[in-house]
This record gives structure tokens, C-alpha cells and sequence, in this order.
């Protein structure tokens, strides 16, 4: 099973109309070479799950920027100028979340739960259409799994099993879109062979991710 | 190193400086919160988390490390002592009582201890970021901001107008002019910042208010 | 290294071998599931999954860790790319279904693919550990248990009568005598072991169960 | 804030009629050595939140035997046959909860979550008493979250700021019950200068931890 894979290879996965999640915040994190790849791939109408949408020229902003996204599910989008503009428009649809509740939805899409209480939210427009439970005397909304087709990563260092090690705060929503995505494929600055990484070290097991691109500058 | 104090945002900067103690585990949101550090005593040490995960963060150390930025995505450090994870952790934190202290910047805050500070219908909105789950989770949630908007309007008020970022969430209202306690029966006046006269708070707030026996009038 | 068969176990452990395939993630009940591995043709490699937090199971392989024990608490070793985690990660991934076959031993299976492992009232209760999640989660869930009881009555029945571990979760059973795949329309009997004649099968089993168009007569 | 300690202070945190979770998989992970400070303490009716109760004479077993125990909540009691037998003649009450729903309530208690939905245990005796809720066509159960006064843990280092790091198995429950507990106390074998541990290798941040005991044997 080797899941060394080139730019061109990724394309082969992106899909019209796809549901896409990728990793990063304000673009650090994210692998920009796969968004390229999916920018030069053509695609329209994806669905995009991510905490931000970057910049204009960085992070996941250009698919914006270039039309490319018919949804976002985001937490953040006020730094690309172009997202805010394109939703007041009416050219794309934006699903503003809460970040903890971003990063707990797509953990419970990859572990299978039915969805978590969460109490942001209460009180707020975030609660309306969604249901409302109180436990214990306190007040929690109910929020649902997400998932996506793909999930773009990027981490620092990948042995060839595709275990994974993140570097600093360019971890963030990496590690647990790794199980919420039917297709994983991660960006690496660094390959090694299987078992260069201490079994202690590995942040993301090899066994969730499908497929790994190697960046050519380091 | 105290700086010395000259316009409103340092006076606000000070007095919540006031409010931590050694060894709070503190996250400040964007803007005015982030001048917080400068004035605290160098017996008070307080541990900086930062949403996009870690705690230490700290100023650029040496050369620019792309990988590591904090919550408004600029170039950063992290103290020795730090620890990154990802952003499901960084909000275990935010939301299950782990941060001692968040301190953010207000559009209105009232007397129920309500917080509008994520939008502005009709403007374009950036989204919530991680500030619904801080104000919701974090132990104290102090609102730093000025008293009044540019217009000369009260930014304190008997109830807010704007879409809430949390529902009874806020513990203090640090102004240029004043502190304000947020309790069950209300908004409690304890201070005035130096200079400021009763009259004065009591013209520029719209918000009714008790006076807390403890104040001292010169 | 394929063994040799001679008893109901190996006999039983051996056809499981053949429902996997190279590269599954595999997390074996104690008991008779661990025995699986021993029939893997050299041509498929299986990653076992460990419920107590990591992949790469192996056997013990040098001198004794105490910190590395299987989910039975024997003396374990990890393979060159296992990966080590917590107990939450660990039941994401096998609830999340990242967990492609489970094999659990069973008291009763029945035509509705419920399964009863877990206790027999009025006994000692051991527990179910990780063995409702398992049935739950993993994609391809195969109970590997003898045909009868030691009081010669049939484990597999129309309906369980003892606790459910799980409900509507059984892929396939394994016995000795024969394979059944669990369907919509109930059990169908996909294959007899050798030696094993029809008759035999339909004497010892209560459950109704449909003859598969595919299965071969001699 | 020093927050080593010795066995004689981690004595004074116990209480009768104290909640207490305790890391470990059948006593792989436990800190034997403040299990037996808590033994030495003679505290009664304690709740103990472990995911097993290990053995006779390991692990948390020994409160058991030693009947502090009044209420254990725990996946699996099968490997220390007085716990079956303190449940049967009505000396102690145990809750057994399956292995993942157990480590999601203790994660739901240190990240501020009123519960999660889990399809883990529908249609077995393990819904009984609990909330049902559909959610896209499928049943789960609420599951609701679980906190303790005191966690007792076992990491294989710490720096002297509490920063954690496990090995192999023994990491299990220890990771979660670190933010689900009041006061949080834990053994090590190896204690390091603050700045020895990569913050890309912290497992557990030190602003979880309160007190530390560096054990005496290696």
C-alpha cells in the first residue's frame, strides 16, 4: 500500500459539488500546495469546512476568491474580505460557528457520536433552529456531527505508513479532521520510513490517512 | 516594566492588569486586551492561552516561525513551559472552566451581564471566532473597552441591542472612567479611574447602576 | 505461517483469517479472536487495533514493559509504525468505524444479528469493557463462537434471550460447523465446514436460517 | 508554585464521601503509590471512577478489598472477583458503563459539554433511565458527564510546571481525567527542569496539574 502520492494524483480526487474540510487557521496549517491542487483541478460547488477563510491570497481564501465554494462552514471569515462580500451578495452561503463548537462537530462526526451539548451558543442567534436541552438545570444546544468527502492536512513530518507528527500551532484542526473525512490526504514537509517515529510521538495513527503528498520546498 | 499610562486604552489596560493573579491561566482577545501584560507587577505571572492552541504564548522570539502565531494570526513565541495541542483541546480548556481570566473588547455590554461584541447587522461580520465559547467558559470574563462609542453614545447599557456573543456571561466592565461589577441585582459602580467623578459615569452611562459602599470619594 | 487445524477453535479462527484483507485494522476480542492471526496467509498484513489505546499490536518482543499491555492485560508488544493514544481517541476510532473488523466471541447470536456476550444474570458480571462500542462502531462486526453450549443447546436462535451486547450489529457467525451471513430476511447459511454436513447444521441450530444459491454441495 | 509534593501531603486531599477517578488500565497507568497513600489516609464512601478495578492487589483494586469504596463506576470488573462480590451482597454499588461512553463522560465533564449522544449501548440494558434522542433517523442515547473532587494520574515525566508526558499504554484514562477534576494529583517516575519537555511533546499542559509526586522507585 503505498500512499505516496503526486499534485497531479490528488486532483484525481476532487470532485464538482464535493464536501471538502482543511485543516489550518488563518492559513497556518493548512497545505497549501493540495489547495493549489484543487484550484488547478476546476472544480465549483464544494462545500467547505474549515475554522477561517484565510486571506485573499492565502490558506483556503483563494477558492474563495476564485468561486469555487457554493458553502463554508466557518467560525472566522473576517480577514478575506472577498467571503464577507461574496455571502452579503448572495453568491455563496456562509454557516457561521462558534470555533469550539467547529473543531467538537467535526470530532463527533469522526467518532461517531450522534452529536455533543455544547452551552455556547445559548441565549445567542447560534441557537436558533437547533435544539435545546437542559441538563441538570443548565441549557445546551444540541449540535450535530460534520463530515466531508475529502480532508486536506498538513502536518510537518509523515513516516510512509502515514503517521503523522504536527509542528507547533500549525496542529490546530488537523489532528480530528483526520477522522471525519471519507478520503485523508496530507501535505508533509518531511518524509521517514515506518518506524522512525517513537509509537509515543505519533499524533495522527497512519491507519486514517489514505494518502500523502510530500512538498517539494522545505 | 509598568508602563506609564497616557490614553484611555492604557487606562483600561492597567486596571484589568489589576484583576490577575499569579499564576491565572489568561486568554486575551485581539486588540485592546492584548496591552493587558504590559502593566502587570513583576511579582504576577500569569499563563497566556492562546485559542489556536497553546499556553505560553509569548512575544517573537528570534526569527519568525511560520508555524506558530497566535490568535490573530501574528508571528509569536511561546515561553519555556509551553504546550501546543489542537483546537478540540484548546476549547476543552476555553469551555470546561480551565482559563481563569478571558479579557475582550466589548460593542455593549448591560446590565445582565450580556456581551455584543461579534456583530453588526447591516456591516460586514466577521464571525465569532472562539469568542462565544471564552465568554461562556472561561472563570471571569472582564469586558475592556472604552466607555462610550465614537459617537458619544454609552456602550453600557440596561439591556444590549445588538446580537448577543453571550447571554449573562460577563463578571466586570473595565472603562477609562469606571469599573463596574456585574451582580444579580445589577451593575455595582466600584471604582472610578483617576480623575473621574461620580457625575461624569453617571452622564455618559445609560445603564441604571448601584454604588458600591466600598467606593472612596476624595 | 499457517498452523495446522485440530480443534473446533482453530477451526473456527481459520475461516475468520479469510474474511480479512491486507492493510484492515482489526481489533480482536480476548479468547479465541486472538488466535485469527495465526492463519493470515503471508500475503495479508492486518494492523490490530489494542482498546487500550493504540495500533500496531504485536507480539511480545523482547523483555517485559509494564507499561505495554494488550486489552487483556498481558505483557504486549507494538509493531514498527504502531501508534500509542488515550482511551477517548481510542473509542473514536473504533466507534467512528476506523476500525475495519471486529471479532468478538459470543454466548448467543441470533437472526436479527443482535449479539449476548457480556453477562448471564444471576452470575458474575465481568462488565463489557470495550465490546459495545466494538459491535457498534466497527465496520464488520464477526462473532467467532462454537456451534452449542456445552449443554449441547444452539447459540444461534431466532431471538437472543440473554442480555444484548448489541442490537442489529452482527455481520457474520463463525462456528465450527458453519458460516452465516446476517441479513435483512435473517441468517443465510454461506458455508459448511468441512466435513460438515447440512443435516448436521440444521440439527443443531434453532435459529431459521435461508441456504445461500452460492453454497456448494459435494 | 511549587507543586511537588510527598506522599504525606497528597494524604490531606482525602476525604470521606469523596469522588476520585483514577488513571489506568488494570493498573497499567495507575499511581500505585498515591493508591496507597489514599489506603493509608482511611477515608471511607468513596465514589471511584476508574475505567476497571484492576486486581486484588494492583491497581485501584486494593480500595476495593479494603472496602473504601462505596460506588464504582467503571467498564469493567472482572479481573478483581471482590468487586462482583461487594455488588452482589449489597455492599457497594457499581455502574458499569461501556469503555467509550465512560471516557467520553469523563471528557464531556473536563470540556464544559452537558453530554453527548452515543449510539454505544442502544437497545441493550445500558439505555435504561436514559434520554433516547433520534437525530438523522438514528436512536442515541445522552450521555451525561462525569467530574470528580480528585483524579489521581500516572505520567512517566513531568516538568516541575506539571507538564505531562505518558508511555505506551499506561496513557489510557490519564490524558481526560486530568481536566474533569477538582484537584488533580500525579505520580511520576522521572521529573525534568520546566523547558526539558518539547511543547510539541506535552501531552497534558502543566495548567491542568496541581500537585506532583515524583516516586521513590524507578
Amino acid at each position: 500500500m503505498n500512499k505516496i502520492i503526486s499534485l497531479d494524483e490528488a486532483a484525481s480526487f476532487f470532485k464538482d459539488g464535493m464536501s471538502i474540510m482543511a485543516g489550518g487557521f488563518m492559513g497556518v496549517g493548512t497545505p497549501e500546495d493540495l489547495v493549489s491542487a484543487l484550484l488547478e483541478a476546476n472544480v465549483k460547488d464544494i462545500t467547505l469546512i474549515a475554522n477561517d477563510t484565510a486571506f485573499i491570497g492565502s490558506g483556503v481564501g483563494p477558492l474563495i476568491v476564485n468561486h469555487r465554494v457554493k458553502k463554508v462552514i466557518a467560525s472566522h471569515i473576517g480577514t478575506n474580505p472577498e467571503t464577507g462580500r461574496q455571502m452579503i451578495a448572495g453568491e455563496m452561503e456562509v454557516e457561521l460557528v462558534p470555533q469550539g463548537t467547529l473543531a467538537e462537530r467535526v470530532r463527533a462526526g469522526g467518532a461517531g457520536l450522534g452529536g455533543i451539548l455544547t452551552p455556547t451558543g445559548v441565549g445567542t442567534v447560534v441557537e436558533e433552529g437547533k435544539e435545546k436541552l437542559t441538563v441538570d438545570g443548565r441549557e445546551y444546544l444540541l449540535e450535530k456531527p460534520l463530515r466531508a468527502e475529502v480532508a486536506l492536512l498538513k502536518a510537518y513530518k509523515a513516516d510512509k505508513s502515514g503517521n503523522l507528527v504536527y509542528h507547533r500551532s500549525a496542529r490546530n484542526f488537523n489532528p480530528f479532521m483526520a477522522l471525519a473525512a471519507d478520503q485523508v490526504i496530507v501535505q508533509v514537509e518531511k518524509l521517514v520510513e515506518v518506524g522512525e517515529i517513537d509509537p509515543d510521538e505519533v499524533m495522527t495513527p497512519g491507519i486514517l490517512v489514505d494518502k500523502i503528498y510530500v512538498q517539494r520546498r522545505q | 516594566m509598568v508602563q506609564t499610562v497616557v490614553n484611555p486604552k492604557q487606562i483600561i489596560a492597567a486596571r484589568v492588569a489589576k484583576e490577575m493573579r499569579d499564576g491565572d491561566v489568561v486568554n486575551l482577545g485581539i486588540g485592546l486586551p492584548t496591552m493587558v501584560p504590559n502593566y502587570l507587577p513583576d511579582n504576577v505571572n500569569v499563563i497566556l492561552q492562546s485559542e489556536n492552541g497553546y499556553v505560553g504564548l509569548g512575544p517573537l522570539d528570534g526569527d519568525i516561525d511560520p508555524d506558530l502565531v497566535n490568535a490573530g494570526g501574528q508571528p509569536s513565541g511561546i515561553l519555556p513551559g509551553g504546550a501546543f495541542f489542537d483546537s478540540v483541546f484548546s476549547f476543552e480548556l476555553i469551555r470546561g472552566g480551565h482559563v481563569d481570566v478571558t479579557v475582550l473588547g466589548g460593542l455593549e455590554a448591560d446590565t445582565k451581564g450580556n456581551l455584543a461584541n461579534w456583530m453588526v447587522p447591516g456591516k460586514m461580520v466577521p464571525g465569532m471566532g472562539g469568542a462565544m465559547d471564552l465568554v461562556t467558559g472561561a472563570k471571569k470574563v472582564i469586558v475592556a473597552m472604552e466607555h462610550t462609542a465614537k459617537n458619544g453614545s454609552s456602550k453600557i447599557l440596561d439591556e444590549c441591542r445588538l446580537p448577543l456573543t453571550g447571554k449573562g456571561v460577563v463578571d466586570l466592565i473595565v472603562t477609562e472612567l469606571a469599573v463596574f461589577r456585574v451582580t444579580e441585582e445589577g451593575l455595582v459602580l466600584e471604582e472610578l479611574q483617576e480623575g473621574v467623578n461620580l457625575e461624569t459615569v453617571k452622564e455618559k452611562t445609560e445603564a441604571p447602576f448601584k454604588i458600591s459602599p466600598t467606593l472612596l470619594f476624595d
